[in-house]
């Protein structure tokens, strides 16, 4: 099992090997290659999973083995595998999605296709003529190997990241992550927009990494080591942590730390300050966006902060107060996920929503492991890994269909768009229903769904902990999220369609069904083995599984079942889910969206927003273009006042006004004056130092450092 | 017998003369040969705390050779950088190469 | 110990106790011998360059179908020692705008980097000069010196064609110590030791036998380092006029001169005790004096394929020399150290089988042969894609490279 | 004074000569000379702490291929750099104020290290061919830095053949 273990991730980069050194152009190839690398990690990964799921102290004796990896003075940093129940689990999810993401991809970029006439690396391939054919036909990917050899080697991070035992090896995998993600955002490098939002997806996650890498440092520092047992089953270790002060602010090392690895997850998995990344991700490649979204990069980031569980919650009893990384954790995950979900109200781009969803959905995770929710959180992770990657690739599916008759047609529809679809569910019919599927999981359709199972126990948690904030504000945007959801699949699916394109859709090929189907599966039944013990008489039928696994010592378990959070977690799927379709049922116009027309100078102001946008960048980007990237990215998310305003009509004009009010007048006109002067002010000074000649710069620095060293000796000696 | 302590000075004064090279001189190549005086002063350091200090351990052998092969790479990739900017710019002196655009 | 059996030892303990005798303390006496000793080893050397340069004036005349050096003694054997003494009395010409420090360093240090090599050469098996247990690496180390000389007479004339010719012959002597590390990289493994000497110690079977590729790169490739034809482009009279050396008159050049001999029997030497055994032979290990002269007879043996090829084969084109050795002589030098290793991990020979050597040996040449042949097969392969894609007509017509070649070389 | 000292002085004030003469002559080719000479003299250095492998290593690499490499770039640049106007940057005062300070400390910081009164030297033969060969490759020594030296140097390789290719076509 040992051997085993060491093996899981290493396919994917030997296929990324050869794809790379061998395959080059030789599409059948690349992805034979890619697919047996992806199915036997599958396997020995199910191995795994089925033996530690016959193991009862896995949690106690997880498998691990390590050996030596770089020598550092007198001891070693050390490389090794580790298997608990955490790991298991999340390899199940990983491997199961990945594979299925590699299959659906041989059909996403057109395996079998004619070679366009006109399509160029680095763009998405534009359709070929074919002879005696009406229209174009999609063409094939021209770099077809290539995104074959970024996908194996981004799932080999994933897999070596879940089964790494140290933080080293961990921070290795994430950054090899970053940088997979930063060449599959901008797989389609032609596009200006992809090539930014590849550097913004890349720079933003660094943001968190560098925190991280510091938390990381710490951490080594303190108790020589950074292997995941060696700290985190050890309480004499954690308890030293807990109770030592840190020099910053009057927290104790574990909190300090704690709150820097969280901000990797932060940055990872897109919660609120640094989430911007995510949205423009969808520049890729759709499988890249299930990828990234559903089986690897935000898992990721969700995976460290509930690996690091134990530290972040040091010297926490279940009852008492939060720590201060937990309490930071609940209020930035209960945030991002009412922030996100109404921003994903607005979207008209079928994979931005998708995109918001996810930051919600994570935020939940998130806001699960501050209010200590630990089987909660990874119940969720698990389960909206299935039904957000069947998501994603339902609408990769959609819009391979709507590409489809695009190209049949000439259309000029953006074939994104919700509202150039409609009517798909019988052009498409096993598209509908898995991604129908997924959606009633996202919204958290009451017994049925996965979904439904881990968002009810996160909200229950939430609920028993005496969160109660937390709870409304994780329930509304459960509302929100049954929203929107719904308001996708009606767009998309019901009524007729109402462009020619989405007329002459048709469903796609069977590659690409078949992952839908399987994740669809998931996607309803994953939730079934995690059914909480007391709930009501079904508990009884179907054993706690994941929480056994998983072993609840870390859970605020209340003993008790209480309806309310039950009764509110349904209402509010059922009441979100009812609203979507009445709101978007009638909808015939392939561009109006019906909540808009009764909102007409808010409209206006909306438009207005826009200005806004110039103003930021005129006043943030010459001191320092990546903050101004970011911080102007949060609020140029240009549907959040559509989407509050699409939701709930008053709450919606509330918080646009309040928007307006402290954002647009205070900031966008007072501080650009000032912060503009400043700048130039100080950039004229500093500019003189600026002088390119490196010589200068190297004897500037050495003075410092010599004047430190005498000063140093000074004080040493006298 | 020699104390460690002459090797020592010897290897910090070859540093700084070294470092001084790469300070003062003009000519990228001749920042380059301060280097390798740098470098080989470092690896004299390495050598002499081993022999004396800590024989019985092949961490100082290790790195010393791990110092060559970096010296080899650097300078390898740094004469590519001073023929390569020779071509663009028709000059090797150091301050004339202050644009970050090629 | 008497006189007989090893007469070098013997010397040396008589004249060590002759100086304690003189009082002089035991270790300015050691030094005073080593001093002795080196300069008995150069001035041997450079005397029996004299004798070199007859041998091959000799032969290269006897292949070129003429006498050679007839006139000046027995059989013209005094004719180098004339050549000498005309050399000696000519002027040095110093020409204008030389850099003097290159310029006067080069000659000196061509010769020295040669020399350098002779002491740690062992000639029997107590006459080494230095017995380094490192001798391997010092040998190639010296030999960069040699490419230093070349480089500092180029640029210290002040001439294009000297720099040129410097430029030409540093490109070529870094191309080819490439493959000729690689190749000495076979014998240390075979011998497990970095010591010259030891390796010959541990000839029981000659390397040659064990790894005839590595012997082949070896010397193939040592031929180039030494630049004699057919690699003797740097003085390619019809393109560079006479080399790095063009702008050297009188005993300069006749350093270059020397140092140029020198190193082809040097790397003859080199390849003796690598491939050949060195000094062994019957009874070389209770006479050593009889190992000398085996040593040498093999290393002159070397020597005389040398002329052979000097003499029979025409000089290559320059790209083609490159070719040979970074497509060619590189990789076959990769192959045959990992072959090496693997074969001589799985069968370290004795104990194994009951016929452990025998076996070793053959597997190793038999892995020799199939290498030789792949390499042959995949130079086939190339030369046919080659002819296929510049003359697909030809090609297609039945010609082979070697038909069409002759008309590429003025293209 | 024993011999060892003599020849450690003598040694040690070469090298210590030709390094300021690789600094502050104006001759590229002759700096490149003088560096060879005092890498010449680093590797005797090398040799009497008993690392004669590191004495030959520095010969092969220092002067077989990076001197030669520097002399060549020295060759291929030698139009620009006239040897008529001085060699040294404006900033000079300020390198030579820098590089003594770094001496000053450097200084005391020996001074006050305590191993630096040290006069033995292990036993050679720990340190022998052998003995490191088999720390580099032991998977439990040094096998991986060793590794990652190798592909630094493949990356070196590559990147430098990359950089200074020449690109057909004109530049952009």
């Amino acid at each position: 099992m040992q051997t085993l273990l060491w093996l899981v991730p290493l396919p994917p980069l030997i296929a990324f090997a050869l794809i790379s050194l061998f395959a080059r152009g030789k599409r059948g190839l690349s992805h034979w290659v890619a697919l047996v690398s992806a199915g036997l990690s599958f396997l020995g990964s199910m191995t795994l999973f089925a033996w530690a799921v016959g193991r009862q102290d896995l949690l106690e004796n997880p498998l691990a083995a390590s050996t030596n990896w770089l020598p550092t003075g007198g001891s070693w940093l050390r490389v090794g595998v580790l298997l608990d129940p955490l790991a298991a689990l999340t390899l199940f999810f990983v491997a199961w999605t990945v594979l299925m993401i590699f299959i659906y991809s041989v059909g996403y970029h057109n395996y079998g296709q004619p070679v366009g006439a006109h399509d160029l690396p680095g763009l998405p391939p534009h359709g070929a003529e074919l002879k005696g054919a009406h229209g174009k036909v999609p063409s094939v990917e021209p770099l077809y190997a290539r995104f074959f050899a970024f996908i194996s080697l981004f799932a080999f991070a994933m897999f070596a990241l879940v089964v790494s035992d140290n933080l080293l090896v961990l921070y290795v995998a994430w950054e090899i992550m970053g940088l997979c993600s930063y060449l599959l955002i901008g797989f389609w490098y032609a596009r200006p927009s992809a090539r930014d939002a590849a550097v913004k997806a890349f720079l933003t996650t660094r943001v968190g990494d560098m925190f991280m890498l510091l938390g990381m440092a710490a951490l080594y520092s303190l108790t020589g080591t950074l292997n995941f047992r060696e700290i985190l089953s050890n309480p004499v270790v954690l308890d030293t942590l807990a109770t030592t002060l840190s020099p910053v602010f009057g927290l104790s090392w574990a909190a300090l730390i704690g709150l820097l690895i969280f901000a990797g997850t932060i940055g990872k998995s897109a919660q609120f300050p640094l989430h911007t990344w995510l949205p423009d991700a969808m520049e890729g490649p759709t499988p890249v966006s299930a990828m990234i979204h559903a089986a690897t990069m935000v898992s990721a980031g969700v995976f460290l902060a509930a690996r690091f569980f134990p530290l972040i919650s040091a010297g926490w009893e279940a009852g008492q107060p939060l720590t201060t990384p937990m309490l930071v954790m609940a209020v930035v995950g209960s945030f991002t996920a009412l922030f996100a979900a109404l921003i994903a109200l607005g979207q008209r781009d079928i994979k931005r929503v998708l995109a918001y969803s996810t930051i919600s959905q994570l935020g939940y995770m998130v806001a699960a492991l501050g209010i200590g929710a630990y089987g909660a959180a990874v119940f969720h992770l698990f389960t909206h890994a299935f039904f957000k990657a069947l998501l994603f690739l339902g609408s990769g599916s959609v819009i391979h269909g709507m590409e489809h008759g695009q190209l049949a047609t000439g259309d000029a529809a953006d074939p994104q768009d919700m509202f150039s679809m409609g009517g798909l569910r019988k052009k498409m019919p096993v598209t509908f229903l898995t991604f129908l599927a997924g959606a009633l999981a996202l919204s958290g359709f009451p017994l049925l769904t996965a979904g439904f199972w881990s968002k009810d126990e996160i909200l229950s948690s939430a609920f028993h902990g005496n969160h109660l904030i937390i709870f409304i504000v994780l329930a509304l945007s459960a509302l929100v999220t049954a929203f929107y959801s719904m308001r996708q699949v009606t767009l998309t699916f019901l009524g007729s369609p109402r462009t020619p394109s989405a007329e002459h859709t048709h469903e796609s090929k069977v590659v690409m069904t078949v992952p839908l189907v399987v994740l669809a599966v998931f996607a309803i039944a994953a939730g079934w083995f995690g059914v909480p013990g007391s709930f009501l008489g079904l508990g009884a039928f179907l054993p706690n599984f994941i929480g056994n696994f998983l072993g609840g010592t870390h859970e605020a378990e209340a003993g008790a079942f209480n309806a309310t959070p039950l009764l509110v977690s349904v209402g509010v799927s059922l009441t979100g889910l009812f609203l979507g379709w009445l709101v978007h049922r009638k909808q015939s116009s392939p561009s109006i969206d019906p909540l808009k027309r009764g909102l007409g100078f808010v409209y206006t102001a909306l438009e207005r927003k826009f200005w806004v946008d110039e103003a930021y960048d005129l006043v943030f980007i010459r001191p320092a273009k990546f903050l101004a990237e970011t911080v102007t990215s949060v609020w140029i998310d240009r549907g959040l006042l559509d989407g509050i305003l699409h939701g709930i009509g008053n709450f919606g004009n509330w918080f646009g006004r309040t928007l307006r009010r402290v954002i647009d007048i205070p900031v966008a006109n007072g501080v650009p004056d000032g912060a503009a002067a400043g700048a130039r002010w100080s950039g004229l000074k500093l500019r003189l130092t600026q002088s390119g000649h490196v010589q200068q710069y190297l004897v500037t620095s050495l003075m410092l450092v010599v004047l430190a060293g005498l000063v140093l000796l000074l004080v040493l000696n006298g | 017998m020699i104390p460690l302590s002459w090797y020592l000075l010897v290897a910090a004064a070859l540093f700084c003369i070294g470092l001084f090279g790469v300070l003062a001189r003009k000519n990228t190549i001749a920042i380059l040969m301060g280097l390798e005086l740098m470098l080989n002063a470092v690896n004299i350091n390495l050598l002499a705390f081993w022999s004396y200090l800590h024989h019985a351990q092949m961490n100082g052998l290790v790195f010393a050779a791990i110092v060559f092969a970096a010296a080899a790479a650097e300078t390898a990739v740094g004469l590519g950088l001073i023929i390569s900017a020779y071509r663009r710019r028709g000059s090797v002196t150091a301050n004339d190469l202050d644009t970050m655009k090629g | 110990m008497d006189f007989w059996t090893d007469p070098y030892l013997f010397l040396v303990n008589w004249l060590h106790g002759l100086l304690v005798g003189w009082g002089l303390p035991d270790a300015i006496a050691s030094f005073i011998l080593m001093f002795a000793g080196a300069f008995v080893l150069a001035m041997g050397a450079m005397l029996f360059v004299l004798g070199l340069i007859w041998f091959e004036r000799k032969l290269v005349g006897r292949f070129q179908d003429r006498f050679g050096p007839n006139r000046v003694g027995p059989w013209g054997i005094i004719q180098p020692l004339a050549d000498m003494l005309k050399i000696f009395t000519k002027e040095h010409i110093t020409p204008a705008g030389v850099d003097p420090l290159p310029y006067n360093l080069g000659p000196v240090l061509a010769v020295a980097a040669v020399l350098a090599i002779w002491a740690v050469l062992p000639f029997t098996i107590s006459l080494v000069g230095a017995d380094l247990d490192v001798s391997v690496l010092y040998v190639v180390a010296i030999g960069g010196l040699g490419e230093i000389a070349v480089v500092l007479s180029g640029w210290g004339s002040n001439n294009k064609y000297a720099l040129l010719a410097a430029f030409r012959s540093v490109a070529q002597l870094l191309s080819y110590e490439v493959p000729l590390v690689i190749a000495l990289l076979v014998p240390v493994m075979l011998s497990g030791s970095l010591s010259l000497n030891q390796i010959v110690r541990e000839q029981g079977v000659w390397y040659i036998v064990l790894a005839p590729v590595a012997a082949f790169i070896f010397f193939i490739a040592s031929i180039a380092e030494v630049g004699r034809s057919p690699f003797d482009l740097t003085e390619a009279e019809s393109e560079l006029v006479a080399g790095f050396n063009i702008e050297y008159s009188g005993l300069k050049f006749g350093m270059f001169y020397v140092a140029d001999f020198l190193h082809a029997f040097t790397i003859s030497l080199l390849f003796a005790v690598l491939f050949l055994g060195g000094w062994r032979g019957p009874y070389a290990e209770q006479y050593p004096l009889l190992g000398l002269v085996y040593f040498m007879l093999k290393a002159g043996a070397v020597y005389f394929i040398n002329i052979w090829m000097r003499a029979s084969f025409p000089r290559f084109r320059i790209d083609q020399m490159m070719g040979i050795s970074w497509k060619l002589l590189t990789p076959l030098a990769i192959g045959a150290v990992i072959l090496t290793a693997v074969i001589d991990k799985l069968l370290p020979g004795g104990e194994l089988l009951p016929y452990g050597d025998y076996v070793r040996v053959g597997v190793m040449l038999g892995a020799n042969l199939v290498l030789v042949v792949i390499a042959g097969a995949l130079m086939a392969l190339q030369k046919r894609k080659h002819m296929l894609q510049e003359f697909p007509i030809a090609a297609s017509k039945g010609f082979t490279v070697r038909d069409v070649s002759v008309n590429r070389g003025t293209k | 004074m024993s011999a060892a000292q003599v020849l450690f002085i003598l040694v040690s004030t070469v090298t210590l000569f030709s390094a300021v003469m690789v600094v502050s002559v104006r001759r590229m080719m002759h700096a490149a000379l003088w560096l060879i000479v005092s890498l010449l003299g680093v590797a005797v250095l090398f040799v009497l702490l008993q690392a004669g492998f590191f004495a030959m290593v520095q010969v092969l690499i220092y002067i077989g291929a990076i001197s030669i490499l520097i002399i060549f770039a020295v060759m291929l640049t030698r139009q620009v750099m006239s040897e008529k106007i001085p060699q040294l940057n404006r900033g000079w005062v300020a390198g030579l104020v820098a590089a003594g300070g770094l001496m000053i400390i450097l200084a005391f910081v020996f001074r006050d290290f305590p191993g630096s009164l040290a006069t033995t030297m292990g036993d050679p033969s720990a340190g022998d061919v052998v003995t490191l060969g088999k720390a580099l490759a032991d998977p439990n020594g040094f096998a991986i830095p060793f590794e990652l030296a190798s592909i630094l140097l493949v990356a070196a390789l590559i990147g430098t053949i990359y950089i200074a290719m020449e690109r057909k076509g004109g530049e952009q």
